[in-house]
């Protein structure tokens, strides 16, 4: 990559920091750049300090950086908490009429209503619009892509705001441009085909539509709310039974009743929430009843930092509920990975009949990145009811060598479907004899051998000889291929492995990526290495030495680079 | 009318003599009358002695959890509203462990008969107090007596405006048939309330004792199950006198009806057709 | 009376201008008032906006989990029933989430004032319907709007017998002062319900909207807090007028009563002897 | 052991095998026997199949085994069910009122109303007390003991009911005699010491009396169900505040609540019930709040089998709540450890302010065992509360080398108790600071630092230099050291290694017990292994072989020793 540039955005909550950014970073990407962003926000509503940092580069992007090019700063503390980290050659566009102490030693531009749009009542639409103008006029883009979006985007609030909107963005590009161009992306190619930013739990929402959707119930909690805004928002347009339930219980709850009368169903929350969702994970391994749910990670124990991430709740949901019972656990590092795993878990959780669970976390949530219509293939739904007339007697549960039994809707014809929590026969009825009992558990248990054939979920890169493993999983992807990006380009071999399908544990597929592995080192956002124990636990392979983050911010290659000294 | 025998469920594990068996043949009796044949019906239950009923009727089940048969059984209605929906619950199940289910399905209003069997009792694990045990009742757990009145649940659907509210009485099978044919006719949340005499642990609140005191309100001069007030008063009477009946008719739409996509029948006949690429048109 | 500067907690992370300030201000002056000082109060809370209150309030806290305040708060009052408790919940917190806890809690009236922040939304998660949003208002859920009438929380609390309800107003402090004061002097369960803007997320029940509906229910010439039928209409009535002020006053005994061992004061400060030997005598 | 006698007592829920059980093995206890016994019944209050058995030896006992000496049978379905496993010296005692199918080809003996107590009232009380008379008279005990033990148990019930109880023991003894003594007990000595019998949840109950326990509240749930039942029927006498929850959430928030304002609380429940406690988990291990939660487990999914035993709730329990959290878990193999462990649980408990688990089931929570008053040793009840006034402003969550503040109780002083679930600072409040968030959660998780050093709980038994080692945890304790002490009694030489402190895990004391183990089996009641997996990921040791059973049904030696046959 030769170009790599930083944007950070700051401000109180409330400021408009994400109606700079959002526009900002589909103007770029329009424009034929690749883009990352993320989002670093605390748990309250106005106020405090929030900041979105948008990545910039004519190569593709995976992870977040340390460092700052371009600073925006809505308010003095963002100045105050962001200047150090702003390169030398970098420059800091701040609002005028909020800061206060104008930032010295460093190239800046101040706007403010005033100077941006003077004689208007565009308020912050001024600041914000002409940041964004005034960005792309430092980085050399011209400003029309700008304007039309900003069109698009204010369309419905009449042609006033849309003209302020307009102005401002090409007011503050001529501000930016008369700074002359530090970073210059005018040399950037458009693609030959448009490429699109999309956030984990977008690519998400779309992989849940793709695969034949029709039923969500959840509770709101960050950072899982922004998956089922997503879908929300697209449900009246695609037929979505949506229903926003009285707390966690009854969200599972509904799910598992939908899903159980035929529809396509999903629900998902975090941490809190799916610790009231446990009970009925087990109704659905006992009912098998399919079902989605997606766990978005966020730091605890308890509420903990509630708008942060972590990858902490992966031992948790693997065990969560009484007893031994059959599920699948897939766990996305990027939106393609998102939207193709989405799928994959309706139609694991469909065939087998299982709860299968997505981890994600606010990190994977919230972060766009830049991706082309490529990887998002067209999916063919696929139902593995049965209907029409039966052959003799219609058992539930028969007993077969898959464990998954021929499944039925209840009212589509004379069969009845009878369904129990309670240890039950062939036909759904409870029951305590003991040899049907262990023909059921069995039965059930069974699924995982046909499972654990369907998963892998192991991306390997680097080099094969590399003396050094990066292990690890999730949403860690981006940032430690980053890593090994660098560390390559330094001629110092390194090898990763990611898994993406954590289970039923991919012993085969992991135990060969790790065989020759020399010295494995794992990277995880947790405080103990919880991907770790259950590598051992399944393979009997540990980890030389980890690598742990529980701050509640994402990785970056940076952070891994600093832990790794000494250690290649 | 079809036959009774028909419905026909496995052996029941109830005790001999227990309030939950004229329950059963009230129920049984209705739906013959009702014509509803067993595989359009889904009972939907959750776990203690009352739970156990969907098994002894023949028909879709589902027998969930404690406390939960009201998510489940919405969940069941959004996904198939040509299904009629049964929930039959305890009264610890839907009082206690369930009760804020109770709460949200009153609001909601979807279409759904909710029987609360109501013991007064934990029957299944062997005599707890429920919500329903009158202060003073003893317990293994409380052998003081429990030290709290009752919750009234009839007053609280009222309260929260549920469409449909009747207390029937396990000891007067026919009334209660009457009652059950109403609440599934009944289009919206019914919670019918049965007063079922758990003969094994609860020596207090007997048949007799049950007998002693309901009255069938519908014959009372003043009966107006369409004033709130007046239904209020009979929800809340519970002494010498304990009504019987419909108590209380609200309609009001149904919640099934605010999803335009289920106008099209069940889901799972519905044709899923969504190109990635429209899909995707919003992220460019 | 004590100085109010006594009760300063933490700096807020509440947006300007929302309807918890007041309520904060209102709160202190009341503790001022009755004299309570900071180390004798537990103010125990769920999560939301709301449930941020007691960091605000220089006192004992229990910043619990959400929906989860008052059994962790029924649970302080039975260890020591020396403590002034109250519990600051959210509506979506209380009436949402925690609603089954308030269900048994009107049963067994410990004596906590029960504080609900009704924002008739989800402050902290960002404009979600909470269990008081009107039918029609438009989240990011919903679009179309909320497809079903809110709960009533105040008519569950009298159709259960709840010892003290009464609803205050953000916008008007002293009366709501006065609440805080009555609620908190009450003994047993006072459910005191604040309408609480939120100018952040609720564009619909604004300051204005409320104050343009409120009245002092004190005021009104068949004022009868005492009257249960009364107080049950009072508790419905929202609409064109809110009623504000006490609307339910049912003295009852409370729970803690029952336990004789609390009559010696908090548990942590009782010896406890219990020879190994007697407690083996049954299995001799 | 010379002796070893198995007496079947069955009937339908209902009809009395209680009744005979109780006082029978109380009174064979008081002669001076060795007894154990184990309850198999069903989800159902009436009718059905339930059975106890009592088993009776002269030298000490702690497993049930296989076989019937003596068949009890209260209706035709126990004859039917239980008739082959008689042995053939064996005598079926029957009430021939109900059993119409009189047994053929064995020893047998009818009683009923009539022929026990003719022309009075007294109807299930002839059979009952008849039957118990019988039985001794079969084993050729006095049946002066059991008379006096029916007299203190239904003294309250009046003298009517007194005077049939002892005319039925009376001549239901007769009535045994009469038929000679196929074994004797006549033989046994009286200890010097009175014996006591008694249950794994009766002695937990005791531990936590001893302990100081005064809150428990609960929702009823079986198998916990009996622990909160023998605490609360305890209540009045030693000052226990006991609540009956709405549901479980409410129970455990309750028991958090009571302890954070100064209790010694505990709560508990099983699988399903634990599910909808996870949430408070983390609450208490945040807010650092001491709390004893025992899990009584059953076999699951979803409600599984209510009334039967089961070991699979390791997993669960250990990771249940959302992140990394300390926490710690026991599970007793015998009343003994039942009643210390409940001691250390609370002692733990206090000092780490954590919670605390203990792992139950439903066979050590109804199995009665003979032990005596050594077993329970004194306990010195200490309290970790700080009291009194404090130098400086008090911090709830100081940052200290153990992890563990000073903690104080609010309302007992002008020091503020500030706790929060949310991520804080040491004074209690909600923080998002970066290296605050870092500092508690490492200060927390060191605690498990400390802890370790204090658990063990490895109990090892056999040679030595045994080829074998047979590696269980919790309740399989006695059926594990029973085929222990049968094959070296047939000179098999073999080890076990029992753990009944599970978490943190004591990895070196493990290791050391398994270091130079040849072959190691596992031993769990459930379907996968859990404890295996753990010790895998552990110490990297794993098992060789396992032997498993999830039928909801106890081990027994003879099951255990099928299993191994072809592995010694
Ligand atoms: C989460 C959970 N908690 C507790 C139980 C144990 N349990 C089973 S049934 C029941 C209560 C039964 O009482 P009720 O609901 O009144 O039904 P009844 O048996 O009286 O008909 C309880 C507590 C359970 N199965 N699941
Ligand atoms: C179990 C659980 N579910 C969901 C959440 C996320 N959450 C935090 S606050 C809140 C609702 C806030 O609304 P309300 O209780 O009305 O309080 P307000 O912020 O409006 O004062 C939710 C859903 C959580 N913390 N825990
Ligand atoms: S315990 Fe009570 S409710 Fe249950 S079956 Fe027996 S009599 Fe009926
Ligand atoms: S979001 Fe609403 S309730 Fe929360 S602090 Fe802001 S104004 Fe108040
Ligand atoms: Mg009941
Ligand atoms: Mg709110």
């Amino acid at each position: 990559m030769t170009i790599d540039l930083n944007i950070l955005i700051g401000g109180a909550a409330g400021q408009g920091v994400h109606s700079i950014s959002a526009p900002l970073g589909k103007a770029l990407v329009r424009h034929g750049a690749h883009v990352f962003t993320i989002q670093d926000y605390q748990s309250r509503i106005r106020g405090g300090h929030l900041f979105n940092v948008i990545r910039v580069s004519d190569a593709p992007l995976s992870s977040p950086r340390l460092g700052v090019d371009i600073l925006v700063a809505l308010n003095q503390e963002t100045l105050d908490l962001h200047r150090e980290e702003v390169s030398p050659e970098g420059i800091v566009i701040y609002d005028a009429s909020q800061v206060k102490e104008t930032p010295e030693g460093i190239k800046s531009l101040a706007l403010s209503p005033d100077t941006v749009l003077p004689d208007t009542e565009a308020g912050d639409i001024a600041v914000n619009a002409g940041a964004c103008g005034a960005i792309l006029g430092l980085v050399n883009v011209p400003v029309a892509g700008l304007v039309s979006l900003l069109e698009e985007t204010f369309g419905a609030k009449g042609e006033e705001v849309v003209g302020w909107n307009r102005q401002a963005a090409q007011n503050g590009h001529k501000m930016g441009k008369d700074k002359g161009h530090p970073f210059s992306l005018a040399d950037i190619a458009k693609p030959a085909q448009p490429r699109l930013l999309i956030a984990g739990h977008e690519a998400m929402a779309l992989g849940a539509l793709a695969a034949g959707l029709n039923f969500i119930s959840g509770y709101p909690m960050t950072p899982w709310t922004s998956l089922f805004t997503a879908v929300s928002q697209r449900a009246l347009e695609w037929g979505v039974v949506v229903e926003q339930a009285e707390d966690e219980i009854a969200a599972m709850g509904m799910a598992v009743g939908a899903s159980f009368a035929g529809a396509r169903a999903m629900t998902g929350t975090s941490g809190g929430g799916f610790c009231l969702m446990t009970e009925t994970v087990g109704l659905a391994a006992m009912t098998e009843t399919p079902l989605v749910c997606v766990v978005a990670m966020r730091p605890g124990p308890s509420t903990g930092l509630p708008t942060r991430t972590s990858q902490g709740d992966l031992e948790f949901v693997l065990f969560a509920g009484q007893d031994d019972s059959p599920r699948a656990l897939l766990a996305p590092g990027t939106p393609a990975q998102g939207y193709a795993l989405t799928v994959k878990a309706f139609d694991l959780a469909e065939r087998y009949q299982i709860p299968v669970f997505i981890l994600t976390d606010q990190f994977f949530a919230d972060s766009q990145v830049t991706c082309t219509a490529k990887d998002f293939p067209a999916v063919k739904v696929e139902s593995a009811v049965v209907f029409g007339p039966s052959e003799g007697a219609y058992e539930r549960y028969a007993i077969t060598e898959s464990g998954v039994s021929p499944r039925r809707l209840p009212g589509f014809g004379p069969e009845l479907v009878v369904a129990d929590s309670d240890e039950h026969t062939p036909d759904g009825h409870l029951t305590e004899d003991l040899e049907v009992r262990i023909a059921m558990h069995d039965k059930r248990l069974r699924k995982l051998k046909g499972l654990v054939q369907e998963l892998d979920g192991v991306t390997v890169a680097g080099r094969e000889d590399a003396g050094l493993t990066l292990l690890c999983w999730g949403s860690s992807f981006g940032p430690v291929k980053e890593t090994l990006d660098r560390l390559q380009q330094e001629n110092t071999p390194v090898r990763m492995v990611h898994l993406s399908e954590l289970w039923p544990f991919p012993k085969d597929a992991v135990t060969k990526a790790l065989q020759n592995a020399e010295k494995i080192i794992g990277v995880e956002g947790n405080a103990t290495g919880q991907l770790n124990r259950l590598l051992r636990q399944e393979t009997g392979i540990t980890a030389d030495r980890l690598i742990l983050k529980y701050d509640g911010r994402p990785f970056t290659p940076e952070y891994i680079l600093r832990e790794l000294k000494g250690q290649i | 009318m079809l036959p009774i025998e028909m419905y026909q469920g496995i052996e029941s594990a109830w005790c001999p003599g227990c309030g939950n068996f004229p329950m059963l043949k009230a129920f049984k009796q209705a739906l013959a009358e009702l014509e509803i044949r067993p595989e359009n019906i889904l009972v939907v239950s959750g776990i203690g002695q009352s739970s156990k009923f969907p098994h002894y009727v023949k028909c879709n089940t589902f027998n969930s959890i404690h406390g939960r048969g009201l998510p489940a059984a919405t969940g069941c209605r959004l996904a198939n509203p040509n299904l009629t929906v049964v929930v039959t619950a305890g009264d610890g199940d839907q009082y206690g462990e369930g009760g804020n289910h109770l709460l949200a399905t009153f609001r909601r209003n979807p279409d759904i008969t909710l029987v609360v069997h109501n013991n007064q009792v934990y029957g299944l694990t062997k005599g707890q107090a429920s919500p329903t045990s009158e202060q003073g009742y003893q317990t293994p757990i409380q052998p003081k007596g429990v030290p709290y009145p009752p919750l009234h649940g009839l007053a609280l659907a009222v309260a929260q405006d549920c469409s449909w509210v009747g207390r029937g009485f396990a000891g007067m099978v026919d009334h209660l048939k009457e009652l059950y044919k109403q609440a599934i006719n009944h289009r919206g949340l019914a919670l019918l309330e049965v007063l079922q005499p758990c003969v094994t642990f609860n020596k207090v609140n007997t048949f007799k004792w049950y007998q002693e005191r309901v009255y069938k309100v519908e014959e009372s001069p003043d009966y107006d199950p369409e004033n709130e007030l007046w239904a209020y008063q009979k929800a809340k009477e519970w002494g010498p006198r304990i009504p019987i009946g419909v108590i209380y008719k609200n309609p009001r739409p149904i919640f099934e009806e605010s999803f335009a996509v289920l106008a099209e029948g069940p889901l799972a006949r519905q044709e899923i057709e969504r190109p990635i690429s429209k899909l995707l048109e919003d992220f460019y």
